[in-house]
């Protein structure tokens, strides 16, 4: 294993993206960096800008109007970016498949590493999926 | 003194290679003692050197809009500046006797250089927000070196009016400027100005994340995003030892590392019991309040007290 | 709030009244009346306009104004008919705000115009929506 | 002399994404244009293709935050429509948790409130509180959000009696929490200097654009759903609304802190209160009909619209959130005041929020400015402040 990837694995910068998601999965996401499961202990840090990010947490299924800034942020994370989709709407579009403007989970327009099922999947989880999506490396 | 001790002085200690690896510890030690007050465990002590290690190794996308050129050297600006005036304040504690005249309004400006890159990065990466950073960065900027440089005038003034750090550390021997009435007047000052100068909060209008995202920093990723962030880290470093070496300056190592300890928990406990201020609510805080206040210190130091 | 039913009988006579239950009233009224009635509740009753819903019915569109009376917690809900070609109603925007972002909506997934409305434009569907497109009209069948 | 500041979809703080341009002169807001949208699943859409059982789930994932409030309102607006009677205990248990999720959600809120003013300090403190309630959540209901827990003519799961106690204990130490961030908020002298008088909602304008719940509140428009239309059980209950005058974020924050304080009074009162029995009734049929539900959440009030057509499925099912009334007067709150206090303006009403969208643009009403006039208009502005300040 080369040395990028030993760093990278230990310092994982990730960006949140959530195109119509039901806020769930992102208050899950919000509560893993808080006092009780304190992601920053493993150097996940959540950042402010997708240029400094190393992964994209994608949650909530991607309608018509969401779905060109969702691959905007994609283009403009430096790779290379681990895309880890969290929740059920994001890996499969969950009960809002039927619906008129939904066009798709996220894998339709980019390559997904990690898939972490759960509406909302527990904080656990989300460190589960994403320190798998590590050792993918 | 020949070459070799120079090199030695500006590469390793206190130069570059002791201000880069002891500046990125601060930097954990910060985030840590942050994560303790808000009940978390906080990072592990070699997450900073990881952090850096990983931006090294990738990617650096330049805005199609920008002006190349300027966008990758105003990062090489900030750590250059940064690591030049720290290297001077660390030299100049270690050997006050070779201090030149003139100094510190050397060091002064190489401070100032430090924001300089960051708006000159903002601005060329023409991007609305981090121009948003940038107009703050200035106006910041403008605010604290008022008082920044009053507060200084306080040390030189006591010192006899010797524009020389290592006059000032002298003069000193006996009783340190810290225990009269504008010497606490400087030191407040000062550390109301370093916190803006880091950029933390209450000042840390210019890289607001709420607000404007990154703000400066907005655009950049890879090695100039580290860059960056070992300027502000090598900052850290810096300016505690400037503010001892200033007012309170150290006979021991010993006491040396209490003093900093003592500066450095100040400023984070700052940054951790404050909510932000608005960009016209920092400015008015440093005209109206630390200028004045600085101005008094000026006055008291000048009757002598 | 028996009163402010019989006011609104007196001075509105052709209205039909419907009492669910004694909080749950609904109001049906010509769609040429609409102005008034939301004027006369709105301004001068000080009712709360809660929001509007269309519903694409046999008979026609109609579109329901849920008034709500904080005092009382009552619902007066005045439904209007209107008809499925080319259906054509006057806004109430401009009597009261709350209007503004439900008529819009009303107008890109029913298709209803509102007359007078100053910014109907989409609010919830992508600027390339097909504008000919109603997803909650009964006949409609994807794009 | 004008650009746009957007602030829209995507950002580590945002919740639901949703588009704000800011057009500013310099750091003053002169306008503000909402565009949203992009979370348009297209929930009233799906209701009617899906039966009763289903719809409670599909409400209750429009939104995270108010998974307790939207399936209430649905549930109550098919039992309006049916005239089905519920059991006492169940809705006493349909309160409590009702009130649980509204302490989450104004704890969620103050947190994200903290943040958005750069005090990460509250946000972490605010959120360590919070997850004792959502372990009282996954206690009674097993599972953290989402709680799955109103169903036509009653509750899912009972509250046991040895719950009880745990309950009572949580509570306790909620309460503490909330007793010293309300004094932590009001004696700060830096967090009083950024929340009063910033993004004042005047009385009139607040009754005008229909806004409900904590925004109208601290506005002095005297609402609230649980008291004016009681549902639950919380006309057998004792507790007080809260209202304040004022109208800026300060006010906004009191009433959601004094409301948490209520609500562990109503949660009290409810656990003591609560009668021995069946936690559902049958339902057999539900008729052709229509029926209006209404629940007061964490926000505001939440209104459903249910037409049912006596077979298993509705025909039209209205849904209004609060945040899509609050949100639009916002369009009048931010203007003249800062992009900081915009941003924290925006977060006031505590709307399914977000931030900072990716698209750049600079425009005028006429011309486009190029990034040099906007640097050269912030150096004017700071050589006049210099100038300005010289003087004194």
């Amino acid at each position: 294993m080369s040395i990028k990837l030993k760093a990278l694995k230990k310092s994982p910068w990730v960006f949140h993206v959530s195109a119509a998601s039901c806020n769930n999965c992102d208050i899950e996401i919000l509560a893993a960096l808080t006092p009780r499961f304190d992601v920053e202990r493993f150097g996940i840090l959540l950042v402010g800008s997708p240029r400094h990010a190393d992964a994209l947490l994608v949650t909530g299924v991607i309608n018509r109007k969401s779905l060109p800034r969702v691959l905007e942020v994609y283009n403009q994370t430096p790779k290379p970016c681990l895309v880890i989709a969290v929740g059920t709407c994001a890996c499969d579009c969950h009960m809002f498949k039927d619906s008129y403007n939904v066009v798709g989970p996220y894998d339709k327009y980019f390559p997904v590493d990690v898939y972490i099922p759960g509406c909302p999947p527990r904080p656990e989880a989300i460190i589960a999926g994403v320190v798998k999506a590590l050792s993918k490396l | 003194m020949n070459i070799l001790t120079i090199l030695f002085h500006f590469f390793i200690f206190p130069g570059f290679l002791f201000l880069v690896i002891f500046g990125m510890f601060l930097t954990f030690l910060d985030r840590k003692i942050s994560a303790r007050i808000q009940w978390r465990v906080g990072p592990p002590w070699y997450q900073p050197y990881l952090d850096f290690l990983k931006l090294l190794l990738k990617e650096v996308i330049v805005p199609i809009n920008s002006s190349k050129f300027l966008f990758l050297f105003a990062p090489v600006l900030s750590f250059l500046s940064a690591v030049i005036s720290g290297t001077m304040i660390y030299y100049f504690l270690l050997y006050p006797q070779r201090s030149f005249l003139g100094d510190i309004i050397v060091i002064l400006y190489f401070l100032t250089l430090v924001p300089v890159g960051f708006i000159l990065g903002a601005s060329s990466s023409r991007n609305p927000l981090s121009g948003c950073g940038a107009q703050r960065e200035m106006m910041l900027l403008i605010g604290y070196e008022l008082p920044f440089i009053f507060a200084l005038l306080i040390s030189i003034v006591k010192a006899g009016g010797k524009i020389k750090l290592g006059e000032i550390i002298m003069a000193q021997n006996n009783l340190s400027f810290l225990y009269s009435w504008s010497g606490l007047i400087s030191f407040l000052t000062l550390l109301f100005v370093f916190q803006a100068k880091l950029g933390y909060v209450p000042f840390d209008i210019a890289e607001a994340e709420q607000e404007i995202m990154a703000g400066t920093i907005l655009e950049y990723s890879g090695v100039s995003l580290a860059l960056f962030k070992l300027a502000k880290a090598i900052l850290l470093l810096s300016l505690p030892a400037l503010l001892i070496a200033l007012l309170w300056p150290a006979k021991s190592i010993f006491s040396f590392i209490i003093k900093f300890f003592f500066i450095f928990l100040l400023i984070v406990l700052m940054k951790n019991t404050n909510p932000r201020l608005r960009i016209d609510q920092a400015l008015k805080f440093f005209w109206f309040i630390l200028g004045p206040f600085s101005i008094l210190g000026v006055i008291l130091v000048l009757s002598g007290l | 709030m028996k009163d402010l039913l019989t006011e609104i009988k007196n001075r509105f006579k052709e209205i039909e009244v419907y009492e669910h239950n004694k909080r749950r009233l609904y109001l049906k009224i010509g769609k040429e009346r609409i102005r008034e009635i939301a004027h006369f509740l709105h301004k001068e009753k000080g009712l709360r306009l809660s929001i509007m819903t269309g519903v694409d019915t046999r008979e026609g569109i109609e579109i329901l104004y849920h008034f709500s009376d904080d005092k009382t917690g009552t619902y007066y809900t005045i439904r209007i008919i209107t008809e499925r070609d080319d259906p054509k109603v006057d806004t109430i925007s401009d009597i009261t705000k709350a209007s503004e972002w439900i008529e819009r909506e009303i107008w890109e997934l029913l298709g209803v115009e509102f007359v007078g409305h100053k910014n109907l434009k989409p609010l919830l569907t992508s600027e390339d929506w097909p504008r000919d497109k109603h997803p909650l009209r009964r006949d409609y069948e994807g794009i | 002399m004008r650009r746009v500041i957007p602030i829209g979809p995507y950002h580590p703080l945002q919740e639901e994404p949703e588009f704000f341009k800011l057009i500013v002169e310099g750091e003053k807001v002169v306008e503000l244009e909402i565009n949203i949208g992009y979370n348009h699943r297209g929930h009233e859409f799906l209701s009617p293709k899906m039966t009763y059982e289903q719809i409670a789930y599909l409400v209750e994932r429009i939104c995270g935050i108010c998974s307790n409030s939207h399936p209430l309102a649905f549930v109550q607006a098919v039992e309006d429509a049916a005239n089905i009677k519920v059991p006492e205990r169940a809705l006493y248990i349909r309160t409590i948790n009702h009130e649980l999720e509204r302490i989450h959600s104004h704890f969620l809120w103050l947190g994200l409130a903290g943040h958005f003013i750069g005090y990460n300090t509250v946000w972490m403190w605010a959120w360590k509180y919070r997850e004792p309630i959502l372990d009282i959540f996954e206690m009674v209901t097993g599972n953290r959000n989402h709680y799955a827990m109103n169903k036509i003519g009653g509750v899912r799961w009972d509250i046991k009696d040895e719950q009880i106690p745990i309950i009572e204990n949580i509570l306790l130490e909620v309460e503490k929490a909330t007793w010293m961030f309300t004094k932590a908020i009001l004696d700060d002298p830096v967090i009083l200097a950024r929340l009063r008088d910033v993004g004042v909602l005047p009385k009139e304008v607040a009754i005008d654009y229909g806004v409900v719940g904590p925004t109208a509140r601290a506005s002095g428009v005297n609402i609230d759903v649980r008291r004016d239309d009681p549902h639950a059980a919380y006309d057998r209950i004792e507790w007080d609304v809260i209202v304040f005058e004022e109208g800026d974020v300060l006010a906004k924050a009191k009433v959601r802190l004094f409301e948490c304080l209520e609500s562990i009074k109503i949660i009290r009162q409810c656990l003591r209160k609560m009668p021995k029995g069946e936690i559902e009734t049958k339902v057999d049929e539900i008729p052709m009909g229509e029926g209006i539900g209404r629940a007061e959440a964490p926000r505001g009030e939440v209104f459903h619209y249910v037409r049912t057509s006596g077979m298993n499925h509705p025909i039209r099912h209205k849904i209004r959130a609060p945040s899509y009334m609050n949100i639009a007067s916002n369009a009048y709150a931010c203007v003249g005041y800062s992009i900081a206090d915009a941003a924290l303006t925006l977060a006031a009403v505590d709307p399914c929020y977000c931030c900072t969208e990716r698209i750049f643009v600079y425009a005028d009403d006429k011309k486009i400015m190029g990034y040099e006039d906007i640097l050269k208009l912030s150096w004017e502005l700071t050589e006049k402040l210099k100038r300005k300040y010289n003087k004194i």
